[in-house]
Parts: structure tokens; C-alpha cells; sequence
């Protein structure tokens, strides 16, 4: 039982050479349970933070939940090798990890959400293009919170400034979802799985959609006239984390796991395995250039100035957004 | 041995009775009665700060208050019973072939067909189905190459394709026990109306359905039941139309991690059906127990 | 057979038959369930058709009714062809074996169903149905149940429903076959009455001779999907003219052998066993052939000496009594006859005379050669 | 109308229209699953590109990983065979108490708790998952706080799932045995101890060969039922999912041939599993069985 | 009435019985199923309990078999006391009213059950099997299914899985019950010859007269949980000692009325409606008592002329036919006596002698008063 860590994290994170190579130098036997943000949340609230020894979530979706369920074990910095980290990821991670003076999550690998376009079929420069007539059906968002904070950037508003005012945010979050419901019957569907996304994108059932970059990039990888756009409004940045649940049996091969996942070759690995980038300190260096090429093309110096890095949610905020989602996905 | 000369041996009665009573207690209480005691609670407390939960009926209140989820429970209440209807009325002539025309080997051997889909999973049948009625699928295709159609339309995602596939997947669960409610209807019953001179319609109404009621109704509440608590078929054809209260449920569980949200939905339909369930079958002068021998 | 059984009148008077069956047949694929059979009903009359389970009584009565078509042949009631007419345009009704009531009614709206699908007035019905239900001795059962009835008055319902609309024929199917036995002996005698107090021509099936032979005015013996003989009761019972009908109906003493002597109408039977019996004929028999003779258990007479029976110029038998059968009046004594060992059963006489006999007892028994019956080989071949 | 009743020719004619219409209507989704299972294209969707077997032997590194080569599938349609397995034997087991908890003995309130067997059959799968996931996880969070005794199997997983399922299957269980026990005429039980057997030799060479064909029936429906369950599967399961969560997570990814193959494989698995029980059985599975 | 029945010695030789019931009660709440009954059964005999639905027979022969244990009361089988001895430990066995044959075993494993259990080799059970199967006539059937035999074969199976056991007693609920009737009639014969043949004792229940008269040594009559009369068939039949009995054991006439002379053990009964029939008293009957008369069918003689009747010294009456009743031997015709318009049914002399009678007819009967029977009032309140 010892000798097992049981991770619970996102597709790609954990790719099996490095797996292979994890378990052959620590001893440790690796066991992957696939998830996104919110089942993690449900899983660990379900199980009371039991039956994983190490989770994956966003950054700024740990504080809510532990303080709400109490989910999560603080980290031990001391079993940690700061230095393999990228040190303003690192404070800014921590900054927004932090309850009760305890740190909760480190960063591992961070992306940004914002428009991947069939550039031979159309153009687009900022979310609201998803709703323009001349692509009607042939457009598609997820159904979930990145979509309103977006959608709420674009109409000039600073919705993370009204984290603190949940009453001024549910105005906005109901303008938002007005402005959604208007754009409902220029979407295919709300996506929810990326491969459904890429599929749609490689037949040309779909033009242009709110995705993350790497699903951008590998698109683009396979057909050049699609491009991932960080649009006019900016970039949504997020960072996934390390967090121990609260119940985690093996914290010792969870740190084992985290410092062995930061070794810059590594940590380049898993990169390319995600098509994202990570917090390793020097892992960049050792990033496919291709990857790098594709970032630079989607990130000019603006662009990347004006990505929108996600604060941590307060408690609350989510159920504002719940029901305007909710309500969107209702309308006709 | 239920003689009476246990009477003699009434300890060991008495063991037996416990012995016997030990599972289903445990099942019923330990699977059925608490935790929907459980949920009952959860349903009837709020949280004002983390952590902190107090008794209230805000979970209800919201439910009220938001129109889109009494929307959605009232859609998916009519929707069910639509569904429920048509598989009715789909199901009975079929039935009433294999109890009261096919004989023999064609008997069994239609009784059986009715049967083999059914032996491959819900999420099969809707792969199917969406095989078939998507954009690039089967039956778009089919269209746009008879000329029918200029273009493939998109089949999938209305309330149509919803309630079709709603009704394929309850479709066994009404013909099988009209089929055993309308065998057990003696054919010389109908001859003896016949006779009479009754037609077709008035022996359908005064013998026919009157005999089969207990059959119809058990196989609307089953059906009915399916198809409100269904989760795949609406989610998977619904796409982004679907609005299905279960899903709603799932929705306040697994991606809002509210549970008290989500065990006060799951209060309301339960509530849901048992009215609807009892309306039936108050309508139609059946009792439960008998009803759910049948099906 | 069946040639000279329909061209036999079975009408009694010269009135319009009320149900005619020219040449019927019906087959299950190479079964032939009813054969080439053709009969006639007297308008008033109660006629019952008799014979063993499969004979095809239940065929011949639903081809009657119109639940089947006849492969072939005519079928002509009231002097109506029927070719083509469905059973609720027939002017006959039915009552069925398992009597069919509607249990989803009660004993109102099912005898008012029929006239309520003719259209009638509530009220009209409802005077009807009071008026019948009174009649069948059932008055003022109408709000019952059926599953409050008994089985005799479930029976009393299903006559009632059809009898309210007079039809000119009504067809009844075993309809005491699931009675108990004291019941059946009750209704039978009801039966018979209620058929005359209504006049409606009576078509009734059943395998039970006695029922057959009580009730009926004319009764047709069935068997393999023919009619064997067609008579009064009293003619199947004196004058049987096939073997089967002989064995068939009222238990019979059965002897199998070759005729040892004929002398006019009257045949010597030589069974294998030995034993020799005097019988009339019925039909050709020559010296030689295969025969049957029958001898009904009340024909022969005991007797504790042979004298008795030499005196009253019976020939007679010696004979051991091997069971002695006490039923009241319908006591019988089984006899080993003495040479042969021949199984023999007597009824003994009403009156008790030979209440003290004893098992092992030598008695003597003889019979009237005219009151037993001997048929000839074509027809023993076919009862075979 | 019935067979002996004359029925005119339009109405014949409808029957036979009516019944086509509707057996391919049960049949096409099915036919299109198979057939696409076949189809060399990367997606289950028309025009026809010929046929492979691709998505059967596939091998794990190429491009069309097979159903043979795709281990997760593999692993969750293990996964299912072994849920199905306990729940199986668990509701024939308590099915069976049951029957004869109903039958044969008499006490204060079995009226009530013989309708109370049957409310499982009415509560939606969704709410019998939620509900049973709630006092689960409020049990073991008790255990935890109390005693710090960590129930693992009140966590959702395979065993919550099994229990899940096990909850309402158990329900049909005993409504199938129970028919049939209520037909069972106890005389034969009487007789066979007035020709003296004991109490035991009497439910062993009695009773329970009665009981067989009900038995084998409960079996395979609760077998078949927990198979194909999902609704409360998908709010118990924990990492491990059984073969329709699986499924069902691939499906909204986009599907790929690979769940055509695997639901090929199914029809014919489960094809051959009734075939077998059908063949047990000669008298054609009458209507009770389900 | 009980007491003295039991007081009366059943048992025929000095031998001790088989089976002794004393004093043996069972209640269902305030209701006596069986009430205080004593009985005694010879070895070697074969004993009816002949009685109406529900009058408690099944509850008797339950007890015997110990399915139930008595209230009060002790049971003998054989000479041991049976109280708290399990009906697997008893030296009896039981067919059943539908047989209970184990529908999935075949033959030989049904007839075989019994010594299995008994832990008999199984090439023992195998030669026991056969034998037995030989000796009820169904040699070879060992492998047959269950459903695949007539039911009179049913009746054999079940008999012989009893009787290979060899039990002290065998008991039997009805086992005629469900067949009809002309197997009836044969299995009635064979089951007599049966019991003949194994010397095996039987005790046999039955609602039907005829089966308890044909196949019995000693008959008890049964009503409401106590026997009203218990002896031979003839005792029964002519000597019926209740008129609960008088009405049950063969068809009767009755004439309910009051005494209106008494001459030694001559009682004229006179019916509300005026008939006037002279009979024997049984037991003490006053002057103006309530009685019941009895007169069987066949007991009765039938006349055209009066004088013939006169002649043989009978009082006779004057009727009119209302109703013939042909039935072979067993015809019978319903009169309407003149003045009283009483319903009386006599049975026609199995010579063929009255075939001839027309309905409407005039016709005179008497009979031997002697013959008649008369119960005393307290007799004929309790059966009514
Ligand atoms: N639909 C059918 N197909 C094939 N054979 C049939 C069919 N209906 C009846 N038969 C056969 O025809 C024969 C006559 O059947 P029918 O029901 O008329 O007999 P029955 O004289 O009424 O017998 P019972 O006294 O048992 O009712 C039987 O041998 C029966 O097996
Ligand atoms: N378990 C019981 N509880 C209450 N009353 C009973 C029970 N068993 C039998 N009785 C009653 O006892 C009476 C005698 O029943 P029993 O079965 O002995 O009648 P029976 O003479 O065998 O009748 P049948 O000829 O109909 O079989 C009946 O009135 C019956 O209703
Ligand atoms: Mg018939
Ligand atoms: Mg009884």
C-alpha cells in the first residue's frame, strides 16, 4: 500500500515514460486516475480528501474548496527543492494558495485559454467574433466558468476586480449570461472534452472556438491554417498545482513525485506531453522549438502583457456563476 | 415448512424469521430509508460560511425563485409523460400481435426480438442513435443522397430526437407487461363480446383495456420512471438543449459540489414522481403492489 | 356414415330446420378435425352433440357460430346461408365452456351487454335485463360481481346474456364442465326446463352421455369428426348402430370374437377366451367374420340358480362374483365368468334382492339375445 | 382483433406494416453500430471507407488503438463483469430471503415492508446514487471524526457502486423469485416430508429445483441490469469505471470506432449468454423472466 | 351423536386397530374444525370419511398425518402414541388431493424419494422402484416426466410412492377429486382392487357418495367436524341413522311436515302442503312433532293403474309427469303429486318398462312405508 501513489490528475500531465521512468528510480508504482477541475473538487469533497495521495487542481480553485471542505493537507516546503521552480510562479502561486497562512498548492504546468480559429475559413480577434452571423453553427464555448470571465473581459469589464463584491459581480455575470444567451444559437454545442473540440475543428464542422492554447497548437501542428489567437481582450492565464489531499497516505512518494516532475528534463517531457509550459525553472531551454514557435506566434509582447492571470475564487463566487451558466444552457 | 407442527418448534420459527428479516432490514434501512434520510436533511440546510450549515429551506427557495430550474422540472415532468404516452401507444399493437396473433414459434420468436436489444446497454442504444442522426450521421446523409435535403441537417440536439430516443430505450419496459397482461386476457372473452355484438373499438374499450389496466399502468410507471431518472439519453441527444432535472441534479453534485442544492433537487423529483406515479394510480383504480408484480 | 346421417331427417316436424350444415369439413393441416358432416336442427328443439375429448365438437360448434369458416360445405341457420357472415352478425349466440363472463362487469352490464351494442335505450336495457335475470331465477342480481356468483349461477348469467337477444339459436359448449358433481346434477334438470320454458333451439356439446341422454331431444354421437349415429336418447341407447355408439354411451359389457353361428338376425359370439354369446345383429354379419357384441350390465339377470333362468328361456352363464359394487341403487356385482374368465358386470335389481351376495359365490347369469347387440366387421374394424 | 376473428384485409396488411416499421425501428441503431464498427474511417460515421478490422486488433502504439489493445477498455469492461458479479450473487442471496421472508412468514408490518421491496424500483437511479453517496460519505466522515477509522468502501468505488446497484437489482431479484415461490405448491413440500425427508433433505431436493429456473433468471437479470446500469454507477464510482461510465466519458469526447467494436462485442457476448440460458430453458423465456 | 359412534367397535375382528382417534379436537379460533371425534380402524381395512366441503375431513387426516397437532385428544397408529412424533417419523403416508408429485423428477425418482431418504442403496431403490411400478400397472414408466402421464397414471405414481414405503396406514384426500368421470368410475374399481391386493389399510376421504359406498369396508359420514354415523355402505344406505345422513348417502325425496299419527314405529307425515306420507320412525317421534320423511327414488313403484298398487297393499298417490329424465339404466321421471304439488322423483324400472310415459301424464306411485325413514324433531333441527 505504501508503495503505490495514487494521483489524480489531468489527461497528458502524466505521460507513461515518464511514469515508467518515476517508478523504475523511486520504486514507487504509479496509479492515474484521469479528471478535470471540477471532478477532482467533487472526488476529494466525496471521499473527504481520501484515496489520492496527490491532485492536480488549478490554482485558483484551492482556497474555496478548502476552505469549504477542507479538502487538502498544507505542503511541507521543506521536503521541496524550491529552486527547481520558476520563482515568480512560484510567489504568485503561493500568494494565491494560501489559507490561514499555509500553502496548499505549487505550481507544475500553466497555459492560457483564448480563440482557436480556422484562419482559412474565417477570422477572429476577440471572443464576441464567436457570435458574429456569418458563423452561425459553427462555433462552439464550453459551458463553464472561463467562458463568462472572458465574455465579461470583452465587454471592457474587470470581473476579477469584483471578486470581493459578489452583488456587482452578479449584475455582471447576468449581463454576461444575456450576452451568452443572445450568442446560444450561433453555437454547435458547448464543448466539454477537448477531443470533441479537435474533431470538430479537423472536419470543419467548426470554425472557431474559446479553447486553450495547447489544443490550439495542436491543431495547428496538423493543419497550419488553424491558429490559436490570444484575443484582443486578453488571454485567460491559469496555473495548475501540486496539492496533497487531505487524507493522502503516501505523502513521501507525493514529494517525491512533484520534485521528480520539476527536473527541467522532465518537466520538458511533460511539457511537450501537454503541449503547454511549465513552472520548472529551465525547462524552457529544453522545450521542443516547434512548441516555442507556435507561443511566440500566439504571444506577442502585448498579448502576453494583457493575459488575465485567474485570482483564487471566493467562496460564493462560483454559485453566482453556476446559475448563470445554468441559465444559459437553458435558454432558447 | 409452514405446517403447524412447527408450533412445537417455535424457537426455531422464530430464528428463521430473524435470519430471514436480517438482510432486507439492512438492505431497505442501511440502502433505501437512510440515506434518503440523509438526503432529506442535507436538502433542508444552507451554508452561511464555510463550514458552517445552518436548517433552512433556501435550497427550495432557490428552486422556486430561479425559473429555469422549475423550468426544467416541469419540462422534464411533460416530457416523461409524453414519452410515456407514445410508448404506449407505440408498444400496444405490437403487444397485442405477439399475445393475441402470433402463434407458436413466431410467438416466441417476435417476443424474442422484442427482447435482444435490450440486452446491450443504454449507452450503446444512444451511440446508435446518434450514429444515425448526427450532422455527418447515417440518416442526414441518406436524405441529402435521395435528394431530399439540399444539405445534412443536423438531427440531433432537439427535444424530438430527446424524446425519441426516451422512447426507444423504455420501449421494452411497457411491452413486456401489456404482453403478459393481454395473454392472461382469455381469447374467448373477446369472442364472447364479439358474439354479442361488440366491434373492435367497444371490445378494445370494455374488455380489452379494463382487463389490461394493471399491465398499461404498471408499464407507464416503469416506463415514466425510466425516463424521468434518465441521465445518458437526454445529456447525449439533448446536447446543448437538454434540460433534464437529473441532470441538473449531477450538474449541483459533481460540478458545483453543492449537495444540499443538489439533494433538494433530488427530493423534488423523487417527490415528482411519486405524485405523478400515485395520480396514476388513483386514475386508473390500481394498487401498487399488484402493479409492480406485473412488471 | 355420415352419407345416410344427413339424408336421416333429424327435424321433427315439417317446419324449417332452424340450423342446416350441409357437408361441412375443417382440417388442421392433413387433420381432418371435422369430416364431410352435415346435420339439421328442428326450430325448438334441443340437440346436443356427443362425443370424446378431440372429436371435434368444439370445431363443428365455433364453424357454427363463425369463429371459423368451414373448408368446405354450407351452413344455413334459420335458412340463412352463412358463408361469409362474422359471429356478431349470426343470429346465434354462444355460451362457452369456460362461460366468458366479463369480469371487468357486473351481472347487469354483462347480460345487457349485447343489447347496449345493438344500440337499445338505458332504460330499455335495463327493463330487459330485470325482466331475464328473473327469468333465469336470478332476480335482482344485477350490481353482484361475477366473482360473487356461484358456479351455478355464473352459469344461470351466461345463458341469461345470450338468451336476452333471442336469438334463433344458442350454442352452448360443455357449459357444466366445470361444476362439481352434485351442481351438474342440479342444473341439468334446470337446463332442461329453462329450454322449454324459452323455446330457443338448443345446440349442446358434451362428452358426458348422461347429460346428452337427460337433456336432449335429439343427439348426435360424434367421433373422429363424424357423426356415428343421430337419434333420440333413446334410439342411441337401444338401437346403436356403430360399435362405438354402443360403447359409448351407458357402460356396456364388451365381447370380442368371430360369429360361431348365424340364425336370422341373431349371432353367435365365440370370444377368444371361450366364451359364448348370443346377440341380435345390427347390419350384415356372415358366419366367420370379427364381431362385437355388447351387453348392457341392467339387460342381463342374476339369478343363484340356473333354473331360474332355464325356466324364462334366457341362456345362461355360470359364473364367480369377483367384486361386489355397493352404490344404492346403482349397485353392480363384477362376475368372472366360469369357463372363460370373462369379466362380466351386472346391475343388480333395485329392489336390494341380491344385497347379501359374497365375494366367491357362484351365480348364475343370462340375458334376452335380442336386448344385446353384435356388430359387423366393417364397423368393428373402424371402432378398432 | 384476435386470430379467429375475421380481419379485414387493410387491417392484416397494417399489422404487417406496423410490425416492420417497428422492428427496424429497434433494430436500425443497433444494425449502424455493428456495421460501423467495421468501417475503415476514424469516426463511426458515414460514407462507407471499406472494411478493417482496425478497431478490433489495432495494435496499443498506432494511430487506431484496437479494442483488443486499448487496455483502459479492457480494464473497464473487467471492471463491470466483476461489479456484476457481486451484485449478482448478492441479490439472488437477499432475492431469495426475501421471497421467503414474504411467503412463508407471517409477522406484524410485512405488508408494509413487502411494498417498501419495491420503492427501489420507483426512486430514479440518480437520486438512489446521490442519496446513498451522502450517507455513505456522512458514515464514514462519523468514523473518521470519531474513531479516525478510515472506511475506505464507503468512499465512492467499486464497493459503493456494487451496493448501489445492489439496492434496486435486489428489488427485481425478489419480485422474480417471489413469483415463482408463490406458485410453488407446498404440498409438495408436506409430501416429501410425509415420506420422510428431514426439513433439510426437503428445501435441497425440493424446494430450492423448484426454485432453479428463477433463480437462474433473477441471475441473469440482475447480471444484465448491473451491466448496463449508469445512473447510479455515475454518481458512486470512484477511479475505476465500469464499461458504460467508460463509455460514456469516450462518447462525449467524440466517439471513435473502437466503442462501435466494444459494443459489438457486447451483442454478441450477451447474444450467446441468452442463448445458452434460452436453450436451458426450451419452453421460450416467457414474459416473467424479465 | 359422538359419543356413541364412539363407543361403537369399527374394527371388525379382535385385532387391534390400526389407527384409534380419541377424543380429537382442533379449533380455528372459536370455530371447530374437528370436534371431540373418536374413531377406530380396523388393520387391513379400507375406511371412507365421507362427508360436504368443510366439514372438517382434510383437518382430520391432517392430524393423522401429524401436518397438525390435534388440541385435545390422543391418536394411535398401530398401538404408539403419535403426540409430538413429526409426520417424517410417522409409520403413515399420504396421497394428496392433487398428488404433490414432485414435477421435477421423473417417475422413478418420485416413487424412489421415499427410500432415498431412508438412505436404501440405490440399487435396492432401483429393484423396489420397479417392482412397484409393476404392480400398480405401470411397468417400465421409470423414466417418464411427470407431465407425461394421464391422470389416472398421476394417481398410480402417487399411490406407489406411498406404498413402497410400506406403511402401517395410507392415507388419501380425495384423490378421485380432479378427474373426470369416466375415469373416475375406472380408477374407483382399481383403487378397490389395489387396496384388495397390498392388504394395506386405507383411510379415504371423499365428498362423493358413490366412491365411499363402492369402495369401502366401513364408512364414517362427517358434518361440521363431528361424524354423524359410522358403518357399513349398506348401513348406510338403509339404515341411516340421521337424517343429515338420510339426505347425503343417495338421492332422496324429502317431505318435510308434521307427525300427525304415530302407530308403534309407523309415523304419518303431513307437509305444509298437504301430502301425506306414511314412514319409519327413527328414534322417538311424538304426535305433532316437526319431522322429515325420506323416500328414495328407487324405492318408490310406479303404476298407471292404482289397483296394481293397491293390489300389493302400498299406499299409493296420484301425479302427473312433469319431467322425464332418460338415462339408460339410470332414468328416472319427476312427478307432481295431485294435491300437493309436491316434487317426487322415482326411478324408472331398468326393464324399459315406463319408456313409454309422456309428460303430462297421469300416473300413480306408492311405496313400502317400511322403507321410508322419519327422524325424530331434535334430529331434524340439528340438520337444518
Ligand atoms: N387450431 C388448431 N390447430 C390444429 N389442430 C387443432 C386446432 N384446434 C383443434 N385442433 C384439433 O382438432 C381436434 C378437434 O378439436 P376440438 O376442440 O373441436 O375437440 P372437442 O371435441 O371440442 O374436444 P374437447 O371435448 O376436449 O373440448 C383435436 O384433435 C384438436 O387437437
Ligand atoms: N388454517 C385454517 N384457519 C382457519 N380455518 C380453517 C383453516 N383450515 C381449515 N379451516 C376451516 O376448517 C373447516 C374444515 O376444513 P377442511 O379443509 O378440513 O374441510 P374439508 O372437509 O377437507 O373440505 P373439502 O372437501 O372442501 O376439502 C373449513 O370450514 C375451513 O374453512
Ligand atoms: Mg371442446
Ligand atoms: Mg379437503
Amino acid at each position: 500500500q505504501e508503495k503505490t501513489l495514487r494521483l489524480l490528475t489531468w489527461a497528458d500531465y502524466a505521460p507513461a515514460d515518464v511514469v515508467a521512468q518515476f517508478e523504475k528510480e523511486s520504486g514507487y508504482k504509479v496509479e492515474l486516475t484521469l479528471s478535470n477541475n471540477e471532478e477532482m473538487i467533487s472526488k476529494l469533497r466525496a471521499t473527504g480528501g481520501a484515496g489520492f495521495d496527490l491532485a492536480q487542481p488549478s490554482q485558483d480553485r484551492i482556497t474555496g474548496p478548502q476552505q469549504e471542505f477542507g479538502i487538502y493537507k498544507s505542503m511541507d516546503l521543506s521536503k521541496l527543492k524550491a529552486e527547481l521552480f520558476i520563482p515568480s510562479m512560484l510567489e504568485a502561486t503561493k500568494k494565491n494558495t494560501t489559507l490561514g497562512g499555509k500553502v496548499y498548492g505549487l505550481p507544475h504546468i500553466w497555459g492560457t485559454d483564448g480563440l482557436v480559429v480556422n484562419t482559412s475559413l474565417t477570422k477572429m480577434a476577440d471572443y464576441p467574433d464567436l457570435c458574429r452571423g456569418d458563423v452561425k453553427g459553427k462555433t462552439a464555448v464550453r459551458l463553464k466558468r472561463p467562458t463568462l470571465l472572458a465574455f465579461a473581459f470583452a465587454s471592457g469589464k474587470d470581473p476579477f476586480a469584483l471578486y470581493s463584491n459578489p452583488k456587482a459581480y452578479g449584475a455582471l455575470m447576468d449581463d454576461v449570461g444575456k450576452t451568452m444567451i443572445a450568442c446560444k444559437g450561433n453555437l454547435k454545442f458547448f464543448w466539454d472534452n477537448k477531443d470533441q473540440l479537435l474533431n470538430g475543428m479537423r472536419t470543419g464542422e467548426i470554425v472557431g472556438a474559446m479553447m486553450w492554447d495547447t489544443g490550439g497548437w495542436k491543431l495547428n501542428g496538423e493543419k497550419a491554417e488553424i491558429q490559436f489567437i490570444a484575443p484582443k481582450s486578453g488571454a485567460l492565464g491559469w496555473i495548475d498545482t501540486f496539492a496533497i489531499p487531505a487524507k493522502g497516505k503516501n505523502d513521501a512518494a507525493a514529494y517525491a513525485w512533484i520534485n521528480f516532475n520539476l527536473r527541467p528534463e522532465i518537466a520538458a517531457r511533460v511539457a511537450k506531453s501537454a503541449g503547454n509550459f511549465t513552472a520548472s525553472q529551465g525547462a524552457d531551454q529544453l522545450m521542443d522549438a516547434k512548441l516555442k514557435a507556435q507561443f511566440a506566434a500566439s504571444f506577442p509582447e502585448a498579448a502576453l502583457k494583457n493575459v488575465k492571470w485567474y485570482p483564487a475564487v471566493p467562496a460564493g463566487i462560483e454559485e453566482i456563476e453556476g446559475r448563470v451558466l445554468d441559465r444559459i444552457k437553458a435558454a432558447n | 415448512m409452514p405446517t403447524e407442527s412447527t408450533r412445537s418448534a417455535m424457537p426455531y420459527a422464530r430464528l428463521m424469521l430473524m435470519l430471514l428479516l436480517a438482510p432486507a432490514l439492512l438492505w431497505l434501512l442501511g440502502l433505501i430509508v437512510l440515506p434518503h434520510v440523509e438526503l432529506g436533511i442535507l436538502s433542508l440546510r444552507a451554508r452561511v460560511a464555510p463550514r458552517v450549515y445552518e436548517a433552512s429551506l433556501a435550497q427550495y427557495r432557490t428552486f422556486i425563485e430561479e425559473p429555469l430550474y422549475w423550468h426544467t422540472f416541469v419540462r422534464t415532468a411533460l416530457m416523461s409523460i409524453l414519452a410515456t404516452a407514445v410508448t404506449l401507444v407505440m408498444a400496444f399493437p405490437i403487444a397485442w400481435t405477439i399475445a393475441k396473433l402470433a402463434r407458436g414459434r413466431n410467438k416466441s420468436m417476435l417476443f424474442v426480438l422484442c427482447l435482444i436489444p435490450f440486452w446491450v446497454s443504454e449507452t450503446v442504444r444512444t451511440l446508435g442513435w446518434m450514429i444515425l442522426l448526427r450532422e455527418s450521421g447515417v440518416l442526414p446523409q441518406l436524405l441529402v443522397w435521395l435528394g431530399l435535403s439540399p444539405a445534412p441537417i443536423e438531427m440531433l440536439y432537439h427535444d424530438a430526437t430527446i424524446l425519441v430516443g426516451l422512447v426507444y430505450t423504455s420501449m421494452l419496459f411497457m411491452v413486456i407487461p401489456l404482453i403478459s397482461a393481454l395473454e392472461s386476457l382469455d381469447d374467448s372473452l373477446i369472442e364472447a363480446a364479439y358474439d354479442l355484438g361488440g366491434n373492435g373499438w367497444s371490445i378494445l374499450r370494455q374488455i380489452v383495456i379494463p382487463h389490461a389496466a394493471p399491465g398499461i399502468v404498471a408499464g407507464c410507471i416503469v416506463v415514466f420512471m425510466l425516463t424521468l431518472g434518465n441521465y445518458l439519453t437526454p445529456t447525449l441527444l439533448g446536447g446543448k438543449n437538454s434540460q433534464w432535472f437529473t441532470e441538473q441534479i449531477y450538474t449541483q453534485f459533481i460540478t458545483r459540489f453543492n449537495w444540499e442544492q443538489g439533494a433538494a433537487f433530488g427530493f423534488l423529483l423523487l417527490g415528482l414522481s411519486t405524485a405523478i406515479v400515485w395520480a396514476g394510480l388513483r386514475l386508473s383504480g390500481q394498487k401498487f403492489g399488484e402493479v409492480m408484480q406485473r412488471s | 356414415m355420415s352419407s345416410d346421417v344427413s339424408a336421416a331427417p333429424t327435424a321433427s316436424g315439417a317446419a324449417q330446420p332452424d340450423l342446416q350444415a350441409t357437408h361441412v369439413t375443417k382440417h388442421y393441416g392433413a387433420f381432418h378435425a371435422v369430416d364431410d358432416l352435415s346435420l339439421e336442427v328442428a326450430r325448438g328443439s334441443f340437440f346436443s352433440i356427443l362425443g370424446p375429448s378431440g372429436c371435434g365438437k368444439t370445431t363443428l360448434l365455433r364453424m357454427i357460430a363463425g369463429f371459423l369458416s368451414p373448408d368446405s360445405g354450407a351452413i344455413q341457420i334459420g335458412g340463412q346461408a352463412m358463408n361469409g357472415v362474422p359471429p356478431n352478425r349470426r343470429p346465434v349466440n354462444m355460451v362457452f365452456q369456460h362461460l366468458a363472463l366479463f369480469p371487468m362487469m357486473n351481472v347487469g352490464d354483462n347480460v345487457g351487454y349485447g343489447l347496449a351494442r345493438r344500440g337499445v335505450a338505458k332504460d330499455e336495457i335495463k327493463r330487459r335485463v330485470g325482466d331475464m335475470l328473473e327469468r333465469v331465477s336470478l332476480p335482482g342480481a344485477q350490481d353482484k360481481r361475477v366473482d360473487q356468483l356461484s358456479g351455478g349461477q355464473k352459469q344461470r348469467v351466461a345463458i341469461a346474456r345470450s338468451l336476452v337477444l333471442e336469438p334463433t339459436l344458442l350454442l352452448l359448449d360443455e357449459p357444466l364442465g366445470a361444476l362439481d358433481l352434485k351442481l351438474r346434477e342440479h342444473m341439468k334438470i334446470e337446463l332442461k326446463q329453462l329450454q322449454a320454458a324459452f323455446g330457443t333451439t338448443f345446440v349442446y356439446i358434451t362428452h358426458d352421455q348422461s347429460e346428452a341422454l337427460v337433456l336432449s331431444d335429439h343427439v348426435a354421437v360424434m367421433n373422429h369428426g363424424r357423426f356415428e349415429q343421430v337419434g333420440t336418447p333413446q334410439q342411441l341407447y337401444y338401437e346403436p348402430q356403430t360399435p362405438f355408439v354402443a360403447g359409448f354411451v351407458g357402460a356396456n359389457n364388451r365381447i370380442a370374437g368371430r360369429a360361431s353361428d348365424v340364425n336370422g338376425n341373431l349371432v353367435t359370439v365365440t370370444s377368444a377366451d371361450g366364451m359364448v354369446v348370443p346377440a341380435r345383429a345390427m347390419g350384415q354379419v356372415q358366419l366367420g367374420d370379427a364381431v362385437e357384441a355388447f351387453v348392457r350390465p341392467e339387460v342381463a339377470r342374476l339369478a343363484r340358480q340356473s333354473v331360474t333362468l332355464a325356466d324364462a328361456g334366457l341362456p345362461f352363464f355360470s359364473a364367480r362374483v369377483a367384486s361386489l359394487l355397493f352404490d344404492g341403487a346403482n349397485s353392480a356385482v363384477l362376475l368372472h365368468e366360469e369357463n372363460s374368465h370373462t369379466e362380466f358386470r351386472i346391475a343388480l335389481p333395485q329392489t336390494g334382492q341380491f344385497a347379501d351376495l359374497a365375494v366367491g359365490e357362484r351365480v348364475h347369469f343370462g340375458f334376452d339375445p335380442q336386448r344385446a347387440v353384435c356388430f359387423a366387421p366393417s364397423q368393428a374394424e373402424r371402432s378398432a | 382483433m384476435i386470430a379467429s376473428l375475421p380481419r379485414p384485409l387493410w387491417l392484416r396488411a397494417s399489422t404487417v406494416v406496423y410490425g416492420l416499421l417497428f422492428f427496424a425501428f429497434l433494430f436500425l441503431p443497433l444494425v449502424v453500430v455493428a456495421v460501423f464498427a467495421f468501417n475503415d474511417a476514424a469516426y463511426p460515421a458515414p460514407p462507407w471507407r471499406g472494411f478493417t478490422l482496425d478497431w478490433f486488433l489495432g495494435g496499443a502504439d498506432t494511430a487506431r488503438r484496437g479494442l483488443f489493445a486499448d487496455s483502459a477498455m479492457l480494464g473497464s469492461l473487467w471492471t463491470s463483469v466483476v461489479v456484476a458479479c457481486w451484485v449478482t450473487v448478492l441479490s439472488v442471496l437477499v432475492g431469495t430471503a426475501n421471497a421467503f421472508l414474504i411467503e412463508r412468514t407471517q409477522f406484524r408490518g410485512k405488508q408494509a415492508l413487502s411494498l417498501l421491496m419495491l420503492a427501489p424500483l420507483v426512486i430514479p437511479g440518480v437520486i438512489l446514487g446521490i442519496s446513498i453517496l451522502a450517507f455513505a460519505s456522512r458514515i464514514a466522515n462519523l468514523a473518521d471524526d470519531l474513531w479516525a477509522l478510515e472506511l475506505n468502501f464507503l468512499r465512492p468505488g467499486l464497493p459503493l457502486v456494487v451496493l448501489g446497484q445492489f439496492s434496486y437489482i435486489v428489488s427485481i431479484a425478489t419480485l422474480t423469485i417471489t413469483a415463482r415461490l408463490k406458485r410453488f405448491d407446498v404440498t409438495l413440500e408436506e409430501a416429501a416430508y410425509n415420506l420422510g425427508a428431514s426439513r433439510a433433505a426437503v428445501f435441497t431436493t425440493i424446494t430450492l429445483p423448484y426454485l432453479q429456473p428463477a433463480l437462474i433468471g433473477a441471475a441473469a437479470i440482475s447480471f444484465l441490469m448491473s451491466f448496463e446500469n449508469f445512473n447510479t454507477t455515475l454518481m458512486l464510482v470512484g477511479s475505476d469505471a465500469p464499461l458504460t461510465v467508460m463509455m460514456y466519458g469516450r462518447m462525449r469526447e467524440g466517439a471513435t470506432p473502437v466503442l462501435n467494436a466494444v459494443s459489438l462485442f457486447l451483442m454478441v457476448a450477451s447474444a450467446l449468454l441468452a442463448l445458452t440460458l434460452l436453450r436451458g430453458k426450451p419452453s421460450a423465456q416467457g414474459p416473467a423472466a424479465v
